[in-house]
Formats: C-alpha cells, structure tokens, sequence
C-alpha cells in the first residue's frame, strides 16, 4: 500500500535528516490505516501526471513524451496504490517494494509520480533536463536525487540490477518485492535475456518485470524493426510466467494484474506483465504512432494537450 | 591569425548522413547498419535510396558490430551508425575480437559523441570513446571538425582498407572548412601558423581553438593552431615540428583528459621532447543535462578555457 | 560435397598463390565426380582427428580436449562430406559454403579438420598454441591461418558474424550455406539471443546454426550453472525451425541432420540443430563430466586416449 | 640496491582466492559473484564456505556485473570474477551506467590480466583494461604485483567505499612482499630510493623493475623503483617528488602503452614536470599464443628491457 496524503511543497531534502524516522513512522501508519482508494482518486493523480509530462518536456524543448504517457497508470497504481515504500528515502529500501526503470527514457512519468508521492518537491520538475538539475534527462543517482537507486538510459540493464536487488532482499530476510520495467524495444538488448534465464534459474520468484508492450521504438513498429514475435512464448520458455494485459492504460486493470502477479509468485517463478499500453496515451495526437518517442510539443500543441487533462492536484 | 569565417551551421552527423547517401550511389559496396536510430544518425536518405543495403538491426549494438564483420566476409564495406556510446564501450569487445583482431573493413560510425550531446545526460554523454579505441590495436580513430570535414571524412575512409571509428556529433556548429577539402587519413591539418604556443584541437574544439586563436593575437600572442583530426594514427611529425617551435602545448578535446588526443600528444612528447602542455577537456567526471553551449561552459571546453590554458602553458616554457 | 583426396604434406602456403585458380578448378571437379564417401571412409578420418586433438593438446598442455572430442564427427562430416568448399581459400568464400565457430576454444578439431582437408600442412599441428604460430590456442585470422575468417575465443560473437555472411551472401545472389557452431553453455551469452531474434525477423534462411548441446560447461553441467531449460522451446519461440538430434556422434546421423536442415530452408525460417554430443567422446576417461573441459592428459593418459583410436591417416 | 628475495612462487590469482575466503568469514556484507570460471578466479573456497553468498551467474558477464550493482542496494559488498578481458571491455557499458555512473559499491576483480594469461591467445590477453577502467569517473584501479601485496588489496578494498577495478593475473610469480603489509588505496610504494632515473612499475613488471635495479646497480646506476599498485588515484605525490630527484622516467606495465600507467605519468608530468619517459608496454599490437615467459620477453616486458630503457631515459636528461 502507499504512502499518500503526505503534505506537498515541504522541502524534504532541507527536512529529511531531522525528520526521516518520524516520517518514516507516519508513512508506515498511513499506509496500514489507509483504505484502498478509489480508482476515481489515481484518476486524478493520472491527469495531473499527463500534464507534468508534457509541461516538463515542452519546458526544455527534449525527452520523451510518448512512454511516459503510456505508463502513466501503471506508475501511479505503483506508486499510490499498490508499493510499500517510505518516501523520506532510504537507499537500501529495506522493509519497502521497490521500482526500477530499465528504459530510462520516460524519465518524466517516474519524476512527476515520485514528486506527487512526496519523494521531492513538485517545483523541482521545472527543472528537467536543465543544467545543474538532480531531474536529469535520464534517472540518475549522483545528485541524490530521492526515489532512484540507480541510474538507466542507456537500455536493456535494468532487469539485471532488479534482480540484484531482489537477490539482496532474499539474503535480508526482506520478503518485499521487486518491480521493474521494460520497454518492448528494449527487450532486442541481449543482456535482458540473460537476465530472463538467470531470474528462472535461480528462482527470483519476488520480482515482477513489467513490459511496456506499447508495440514502438524509436524507427517504428516493434514488428517492423526486429518482432518480438510471440513474446508470451518466448518468456514462457524462459520459464517465467507470463500475464497478459491487454488495457494497460486502465487503472483497475492494472492493480489487478499486479496482484495477480503477487499470487503468482508463490510458484517461485518470476512473473512478467505484458501490459499492452498505448504510447502517448490521454494526449490524442500523440497516440497511435512512434513519433511522439522523443520530441517535444509546441506551445500550440502543449495547449492542446493540456486541455484534455484537467489540472486536478496543481501544476508545478 | 589566419581569418576563418563562417555562414552557415550545419551538425557534423549531417556531413556523415550527406555523405553516407553519396557513398551509396557511387559505391555499391557500402553498405549501412542502424541500431534504431536512423534520424540520430542521418541515415534515412541512405535507407530510402539503398533499401537492399541498409539493416536495420534493432536495438542490439553488440549483434550489430558482429553482423557487420560478417558482411565484410562477402566483400561489403559496412558503416554501422548508433549513438558513441553505444558504438564503443557497449560493445568493446565485440569490436575488438570480430573487427580489429580479425582485420575486417568496418566503419563504425558514432554519433552524438561528448557533452554537446546536450539534454539527455551523462549515461549517453560518452567522453571515453577515443580513449577506448585509439587502444585498439588496428584500430583507425577519426574526428572531424565541422560539417565538410565530417562529409569528407565519411568519403575517404570508404576508401581505406580497415577498421575506422568515426565519431561526430549532434549540434549545429559553424561550417568553416572547405567543401571539397581532401581528407588525408592521419595528416594532421594547419589551420594557423604560429609561434608562441601549438594548439592541437579536434572535433568540435578545433573551432573554439580559431576563436581562442583571435583572442589570442590581439593579445599579442601568435599561437599554432593544428586540427587533429586523426587521432590514429597520430601525425607525430606535425606535433614534432609544431612543438619544437612552440615549445609548449595546449590540447583541446570533448573527452576525457585521460586517455584522448592529449594523451597521444604527451605521450609523444614524453618519449622524443618533453614540453609543458595544458589540457582542455572534461577532468575526471560524467557529464550532465544541459544545452550543449551550457555545457561547454561549465566544463570549460571553449575559446576562453583555451585561451587561459595557452597562457598558462606559455608561462612554463 | 567435400574436397577430398587432395594428396597431403604439400605446402599450401607457399604454393598458394601459383596453384591458386588450379587447385579450386581440380577441387571442384573432384567434388563433382566424388561417389558420397561411406560413413567407414569418415570413420577413419575421425579416428584420425582424435589423435591430432588428444596430441595438440598435449603437446603444450594446454587446450580443450572435451568440446573438440565432442564435435569431431560433426566437423568431419561438415569439412569432408557436406559443404562445398575450397581449401585453396578465399577469404570471401563465394561460392563456397562458409564455417564458422562461436566455441573458439574447442579450436584443436576445427585446425585438424582443416588440415585434413587440405587447408594447410599437417605438421603446423605441431604449433598449436606455441610461440609464433598460425594455430593460435583460439582461431584467429591475423597470423593468416587459411580456412578462418574471423576470430572466436570470447563467447557468443558467432551467430552474429554468420548472420552478416549469411545476408552477404544474399546481396551477392550467392545460394551456397553459413553453418555456425556454438556450445550450449555459450548460449547463456546474451548476444547470442539478440542475433537468433534478428535472424528469424530478417528471415536469414541460407543459416544453419548448430549447437553443442553437450550440457556441459567449464563450472559444471548447464542444468546446474543456468539452465537452458527447454531450448528447443525457446529456439521455436524465437521463430526459428528446430531439429533434434539425438545422436551428435554418430556420423550418419549427423549427415541426415544437415540434409534436412537444407530441406528445411525453403520455409524461410533459420534452422537450428541441437546436436546432443558428448564431451571427450572416443576418449573413455575424458566422456561423461565437464572436468575434461580445458585441460591437457599427461603421458600416460595420452597413451591410453591414443590406443582408444588408431591412426589411420598418419599421425603429424 | 636494496635486497629483496623470494623462496616461493605464487599465481596473484590465489592471493585474491585466499583473501576471499578471509573476507567470507570476516565481513558478512561481502558477496562473490562468477560468470563459469570459479576455478580459474580461485573461488572455489569462497564457493564452498559461503554458498548462500556465491552466485554463480553463467557466462553472462553482462547481466553479472548489473546483478553486482542491485545487490549494494541491498547492502552488500559485492565481488564480481572472470577473467580482465570480460570484466571490462565485455561489460564498460554496463560499469559504465550501473556501477560507477551509479556510485554502486562494486569490486570488479579480474584475473588473467595481459599477456602472461599465456597460451589462450590475443582473444583473451587483454592488454586496455587498465585504460578504459582509469578513465571511468569514480573507478579506482588497482594491480598489485605478487600473491601477498595482492591478498591485501583485496582485503582493503572490502573497507573502501565505491567502485573498484582489481586486476590481478595466471601464472606463478615470485613473492617478494610482506605478508602482512599494510595496503593503502592510491599510496605508492617506494621499492628502492635511487637517484638516476625513476622506474614506475605495476603488477607483475614490478619484479622485473627489481632485477632491472640490480643490473643497474652492478653498472654503477642508482635506480629508484616505486611500485605503483593504484594507477587511478594516482600518488601524484610520489611521482613528482622521485621525478624532480632522477628528472628521468621509465614506466612498466602489461599493457599496452597508449592508456596506461605510463600514460597517467606522461600526462601528469606534462602538466607539472616535463621529463623525458621511456615506456615499456605492449606496442599497439595484440598478444598472440605462447607460454608467459615467451610472451614477456618477446613482447619486451622484462628486466632486460627495463634496463635497456633506463640507460635511454637517462641519457635524455
Ligand atoms: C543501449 C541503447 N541503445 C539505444 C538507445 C537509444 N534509444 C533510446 S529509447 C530507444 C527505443 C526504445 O524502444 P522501447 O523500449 O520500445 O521504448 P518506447 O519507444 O516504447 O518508449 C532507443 C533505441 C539507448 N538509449 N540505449
Ligand atoms: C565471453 C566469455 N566468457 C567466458 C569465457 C570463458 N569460457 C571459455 S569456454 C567456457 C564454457 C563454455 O561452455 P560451452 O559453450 O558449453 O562449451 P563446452 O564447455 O561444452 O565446450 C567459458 C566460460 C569466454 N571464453 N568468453
Ligand atoms: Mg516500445
Ligand atoms: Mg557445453
């Protein structure tokens, strides 16, 4: 369960020596007490997520709107909704779920739902992709930026360090799990499929990889540049088990899939989601094509974009 | 100081795109490889004219350099293209055992390489590329200046029989050497004649070193200022006679100081005639988001860094 | 059909250039008119092959005896029965049938193979892995080794060199066949999955891949180190048609197996055979483990692997 | 020259297996990971021992050196073994991003470093890796030079945060230093004080930097010999003050000499103290088959030809 309610605009860095056990503590409170939200509740989250993406792309003219749109749920539902995690920060997250992004790229999506769940300061989205920025264009944990433990972009690595950590939680008697997630492009990089057989052969079975299937990459279809084919097939020959989701931009769809895939874990196979999302999703020009991967919108555009995601938590 | 002027920027990866296209139409053994990033590269004009010689491989860098050690084996000449990063440290030993080891006639050619690389950060910002391959035995190492020389070069390495890394970059930056210059693998290039202080700038830093060089003589200070272009072979006859004139050196490289062009420069003169020398270039830490002209400045890779460094180095002599 | 009977002790090297044009003209010819050699004919030439690896390895103690021994019958078959083939060596191989080996380290066969077959004089044998040698411990092409095109030792670069001569081939309308073989533990090599998934997308059908699937590696048997679980599933699932065979020691079998890879061609998909060998096999000491994986017998076991297999076409 | 003398052989190797085994028992944050090679990187104690925290990976370096970095997040003190060429040029990537970028608490151990790995040949005689880890932001380099000095690098890095590249070798060579000595990260080790010229040696050349002193000696020339185990950070310190004594520089490494410790000499004199360096290194070509001896002196990393280099320093003061 997450750790919501916390009040926004408190400046944690400032905050976080004194006050991290404190916190801590409230966190863990609030998560027990805490009833499941409504759907309605992350819908709101969700929209205000949309429209941090596009304002923080747009603000400095790079990155990559479509994946991040496209995830937008599943980040949320993970973060609002379905991890144990303690947003004053603990690097080693013992006792926390924790998240890895492999395809650092849609670097935006994880900023602006690690901000609304009180990881950092919402204001500090402004400055993305800026010079002397910790929002760097890809996460990264030299500027101690809370909520990353290690840094992606470069694909196809994030698996492996995942299941380091997971590795790790098995030694500390740590029965919290461990998510990350992949782009569908990203799984043409070999090192994924050593980790694939690895996380099999070792029993990794408290480790939930996710795969943006949203069927994209940079030139174009995934099917045209280099299929993944039946890629359920493929990860169940792996050995791992496999859920379909076919709606992975509803909300319920996808706390349901990710509590499937915690009940699945008991067979001590590793689980994979393909969750089937739609780049560019809630922005409707940008959806249905490869083009929103990596560029930014216009002001003309933003406005657009902006209109079909109302404010709802307030923007940064 | 020589004048050099300017009229237009043009990226240095549109001088390999341009050029690659070129390549295409008069030789028809070159062929293209693209790991997923045919607009980074400038390679969709190639694709759509030359679809039989393209490949696009996905996002599998390392499968990439291998299918191209195989496509020399039916007589190609293959032109891989993907980010620096991506076409060096992520595939090391790829290109050392099937590439340079086994001899075979592949260009690897390597976009968005340094800082300039701008806002997406330090995991693509490589500044260790020319480090990692001028070490490679066999290994040819390129890095031209502007747009023209970056065409230039992609034309003339079609035509030298084995292994190239060709690196180049992302922004626009001033076009200020000739159209149809020839571009003589391992010759190092004059862009001014001086006496006080040798300048040895490569890529996106030869520029800067013009600058630098103006701003220098209305100080009165006459630097030399060669383009190095090829960092390997190294023109160790130019960079002897530079500096037995100079006597003192000023290196200027988007890189790493360790292990790039002022590395070989020293390295040289370690071993034939020691002379004090000042680096330009990134000192022992990742880069970071930012524009590329941002960049620059904070870690002083430009006209006014190089200008202090000559100083610096004059006042060793 | 191989190039037999060329007569041996020549010195290619030095005749190389000179007999060049006649030597491929007279090898092809023989090839035409050759009758398809008894198994009993290869027999001999295994026996033969044995003893040359057990020797070299002995020779500078040093070397992988176990996957040489494993595949003999296989390069025998392939080198004098099945490919098209020019020990007179040209290194763009048109026209020719191409070999290449991913599992550089079971070296010893392939030199004896080839030496065999004409490529170059028997006595360099004597070389192997010693100073100043063509018979580098790991094939290379440097030193000038005639019948090697590319260098192996590091694991897992194989396939990829194979698919780009594979499409080489296609672009020079040439219909002859790259054969590559791999180990079976090298397939936990993550390159090697980002080559079979480019493969079947690119429908690189003129490419027979072969693995050693001895299910041993150097730390112990693969089941054990990182299972492959169930490659034949993985392989289809990765788009790409599938024999088994059972028996990768037996020559006859071996031949079939190519055959209907050929066959199997047509469909547009690459083939794999997973070829179950035995490491050290003919050496009754050196069969059933991994232990023989990389290292060299003393006197005594040489004698003892030596009177396992007569000489038959004399000794280098 | 002072004396030093040895009654026994051993492989550098072993001296990481032992203070692994050490390392077991006394710290439970340490891990060891092996990509199929647990005998050639001594492991095998480690293995047995501690079998909870021994991952045996495969041969899959890559996923290796990302499943080290997820394991810090956890706590541990992860070390990763195969042999140089896989741990570096294999995975630069991957230390690249998840490991130094990361500020990840890893110790990249590699055996098998250099020519001296012997008879395997040019694929796996990495001759970069000093180079390429040396450039890496946040990476320090180590390659001590005999069985002890290695057992207690590897006992001290356990000790000292962020990442670390170990380098170590195959073959058995002399053991000349204390057991127990104390190893401290980036201190240079004066071997022997001289006058003449200053010998920089690292791993195994350091022996050879010793019988080189004797030669020297016994022509009447005072050679000081420092042992350089920690190439990055360098002992600055050290460097400077042997070089303003001896104003002459031989360096020594399996290596080849573009980007190694002679390099990080060259580059650091060039900046504060130009002298004339002699290299001894491999020169820009790859290894090839042969036993270590064979290989050491063909390719001219002995004694002989440290004291040929030094008769050549010196005579360029
Ligand atoms: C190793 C590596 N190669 C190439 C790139 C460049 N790149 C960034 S995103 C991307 C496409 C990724 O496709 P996918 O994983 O499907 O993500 P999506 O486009 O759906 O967001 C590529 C090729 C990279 N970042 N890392
Ligand atoms: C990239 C790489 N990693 C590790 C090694 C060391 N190595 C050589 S052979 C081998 C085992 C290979 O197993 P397999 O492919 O099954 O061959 P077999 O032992 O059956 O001959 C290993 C780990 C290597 N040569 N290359
Ligand atoms: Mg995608
Ligand atoms: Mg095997």
């Amino acid at each position: 369960m997450p750790c919501k309610g916390l009040p926004r605009g408190i400046d944690f860095i400032a905050l976080r020596h004194r006050i991290r056990p404190v916190l801590a503590l409230i966190c863990m409170t609030i998560s027990i007490v805490n009833m499941a939200p409504t759907t309605e509740k992350l819908q709101a989250v969700v929209y205000q997520v949309r429209r941090d993406i596009v304002r923080m792309v747009h603000g400095c003219q790079s990155g990559h709107p479509g994946g991040s749109l496209g995830c937008t749920e599943l980040l949320v539902a993970l973060y609002h909704e379905v991890m144990t995690h303690n947003p004053a920060f603990e690097a080693d997250g013992i006792g926390e779920d924790l998240f890895f992004l492999s395809n650092g790229h849609i670097s935006p999506v994880w900023y602006s739902v690690l901000a609304h769940a009180g990881y950092f300061p919402k204001a500090e989205l402004a400055t993305f992709r800026k010079l002397n920025s910790r929002v760097q264009g890809h996460p990264a944990t030299h500027e101690g930026l809370p909520g990353i433990r290690v840094a992606s972009g470069s694909l196809g690595q994030g698996i492996s360090v995942a299941i380091g950590a997971a590795q790790a939680k098995k030694l500390n008697h740590d029965d919290k799990l461990v998510y990350v997630l992949t782009g569908d492009g990203e799984l043409q990089e070999g090192q994924n499929w050593e980790a694939i057989m690895y996380a099999a052969h070792n029993k990794v079975n408290n480790l939930v990889l996710i795969v943006d299937y949203n069927g994209q990459q940079i030139d174009g279809p995934v099917d045209k540049i280099n299929t993944l084919g039946n890629l359920k097939a493929k990860m169940e020959a792996f050995g791992w088990n496999v859920l379909d989701q076919p709606n992975g931009n509803d909300l319920a769809a996808i706390i349901e899939s990710l509590a499937e895939a915690k009940t699945l874990l008991a067979e001590t196979k590793p689980v994979v989601i393909l969750l089937k999302t739609e780049m560019g999703n809630g922005v409707d020009f940008m959806m249905n094509s490869h083009k929103w991967h990596g560029i930014a919108p216009d002001d003309e555009q933003l406005a657009t974009a902006l209109a079909q995601n109302p404010e709802t938590l307030g923007d940064y | 100081m020589k004048k050099y002027t300017f009229t237009e920027k043009k990226d240095t990866r549109s001088g390999f795109g341009v050029a690659m296209a070129e390549l295409g139409a008069s030789n028809p053994k070159v062929v293209a490889l693209c790991a997923d990033l045919i607009g980074s590269l400038k390679l969709g004009d190639f694709q759509k004219q030359f679809p039989d010689r393209f490949f696009q491989i996905g996002i599998a860098e390392a499968n990439m350099m291998g299918i191209a050690a195989g496509l020399t084996i039916g007589g190609y000449i293959p032109f891989t293209g993907t980010f620096a990063n991506f076409s060096t440290g992520r595939v090391y030993d790829q290109i050392r055992q099937s590439i340079a080891y086994s001899g075979k006639n592949v260009k690897i050619c390597a976009s968005h390489a340094g800082l300039t690389l701008g806002e997406d950060g330090a995991t693509h910002q490589i500044l260790e590329d020319i480090g990692m391959m001028k070490m490679l035995p066999h290994m040819t190492v390129i890095n031209p200046c502007d747009f023209n020389q970056t065409r230039a070069a992609t034309l003339a390495i079609a035509d030298y029989h084995g292994p190239v890394y060709l690196r180049f970059g992302r922004p626009v930056v001033p076009i200020f050497t000739e159209r149809d210059q020839e571009f003589i693998v391992g010759k190092a290039w004059m862009v001014n004649e001086g006496t006080d202080v040798s300048i040895f700038a490569t890529g996106h830093l030869v520029w800067e070193a013009i600058l630098a060089g103006e701003i220098l003589a209305e100080q009165g200070i006459d630097a030399e200022i060669i383009n190095i272009h090829t960092i390997k072979p190294l023109d160790d006859e130019a960079v002897l006679r530079s500096v037995a004139k100079t006597r003192c050196v000023v290196s200027a490289e988007e890189h790493q100081i360790a292990g790039g062009l002022g590395d070989s420069i020293a390295n040289l003169l370690a071993r034939k005639a020691p002379a004090p020398q000042e680096y330009i270039g990134v000192n022992d830490s990742f880069g970071e988001s930012g524009t590329p002209e941002q960049l620059m400045d904070k870690y002083k890779l430009n006209a006014a860094a190089i200008v202090e460094a000559a100083k610096r180095a004059i006042a060793r002599k």
